[in-house]
């Protein structure tokens, strides 16, 4: 059964973490648009994806991330990733979303970055 | 459809795969692969009719696992440049629909792929992956 | 074959079965008659031969999951009593093989079965569960 | 890929405790006629049969511990099973192998049994 995105804001220091849970899919568009938008609201500047091993990601989603990319661009906003399996760390290259936001392994190599 | 068709064939074709050897990494590619050419099937070949099915086959012989995904629709028309060439630059600009991304990760991510086989029973994608070492 | 086709179709069904909703115990029955009826399908319909193939179809619709295993063999013939009713104390006492539990298995485990449906390529049993509250 | 049968045998005081790992198929027939064999040879009276949650048991292989049951039946042992997920407690009840081997859940609960 798809199972619904679920995403929870945790605000660490300046940055802003989106808790990425269960499937991101072409039907996570409006759930990622509201957590961008509530993001944004509190002024946030640096944001970090935070993902989980067992995510399932398909085409459509990655469409929904790269919209989130171009809203995070367009307003000077610094974006990472963290929490990728190998598989998605390899397809995000692929499609080319590395180049608009880095892939961390861990936690803390991630915030060090926003924060730097 | 409602219950994650995709799913389900990602599942089967992940099993089918550990058990004739492939390895996680691998698998993993091809879970991807069928998942997409499933949804695919779904969206485009049967354009989301409820009565309509997606039929998926397996098969594994000589170190070559292939997977077949039918759905009843005419096949994939001549596509447009970006889908054959996705650029994520004109795609962050809104130059290009963020969408059109499911063909180009199916071609990287297994040995081999024929889209528009037709059959008697409508389109067919023919996915290969090859058992190595 | 070599492979343990028989795993593969288990495996394959219980995904199915586990994404539409049932529950682990009815998955496990599933898993069995799976296997059972695809040893089956392999040793007496195909007669073990190496280039025969095993055909594993699965559906889900209003709450019945079912699948059907299709070999080229000519069917069930008349089945002797101790298939139909094994005898536990009789097979301990050497009085009847200890084989032929795979129908009775079957039959205890899915809520419906038809043997000897005869289809163009062949043999069919054709196994229905039913998903429940 | 099918996994072929694992037993090693155990002595615990009296009783004779058969390990199995992996699959039990119609191709287990050999490693148990071994390991009967070796423990009878040992004048063993008490048989453990102890099974794993993951096992794979088919028709082909409960037609082979039928065979193994009969053996001890003739030979007055005593035998006991442990570690069976609840599926094959079921399919062993429902084929009537419990008729002649009781079925435990711990260890312990196996062995007082055959101890008594
Ligand atoms: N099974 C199919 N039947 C018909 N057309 C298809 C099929 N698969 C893909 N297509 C066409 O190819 C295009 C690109 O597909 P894809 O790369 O998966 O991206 P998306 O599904 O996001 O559009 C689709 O928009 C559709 O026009
Ligand atoms: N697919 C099949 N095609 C032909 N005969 C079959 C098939 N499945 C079962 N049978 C017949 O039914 C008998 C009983 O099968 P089963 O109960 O599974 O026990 P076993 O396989 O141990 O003999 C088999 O011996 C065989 O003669």
């Amino acid at each position: 059964m798809s199972q619904k995105t679920e995403i929870s804001l945790e605000k660490q220091g300046d940055i802003m973490v989106f808790d990425i849970q269960k499937d991101v899919t072409a039907l996570s568009d409006a759930i990622f648009s509201k957590a961008y938008q509530d993001a944004d609201n509190q002024g946030t500047k640096k944001i970090l994806l935070k993902f989980y091993e067992d995510a399932y990601i398909n085409s459509g989603g990655i469409a929904i991330l790269i919209q989130l990319l171009a809203k995070t661009r367009k307003n000077n906003q610094s974006i990472c990733i963290v929490g990728l399996s190998e598989h998605f760390k390899k397809i995000f290259n692929m499609v080319g979303i590395t180049k608009f936001a880095k892939i961390y392994t861990t936690m803390d190599d991630a915030m060090d970055d926003l924060a730097g | 459809n409602k219950f994650g068709y995709e799913r389900i064939a990602m599942e089967c074709s992940a099993s089918f795969a550990r058990i004739v050897g492939f390895l996680p990494d691998r698998i993993d590619d091809l879970k991807t692969a069928v998942s997409e050419a499933c949804l695919n099937a779904m969206e485009h070949g049967n354009k989301s009719h409820p009565d309509t099915r997606v039929v998926v086959n397996m098969q594994y012989r000589d170190n070559v696992f292939s997977i077949t995904v039918k759905d009843h629709g005419d096949g994939i028309q001549k596509l447009p440049d970006y889908i054959e060439n996705p650029d994520i630059n004109k795609k962050i600009e809104n130059l290009q629909t963020p969408r059109g991304l499911g063909l180009f990760l199916i071609k990287q991510l297994v040995d081999q792929v024929e889209f528009n086989k037709m059959t008697d029973e409508g389109h067919m994608v023919r996915m290969v992956l090859k058992l190595t070492g």
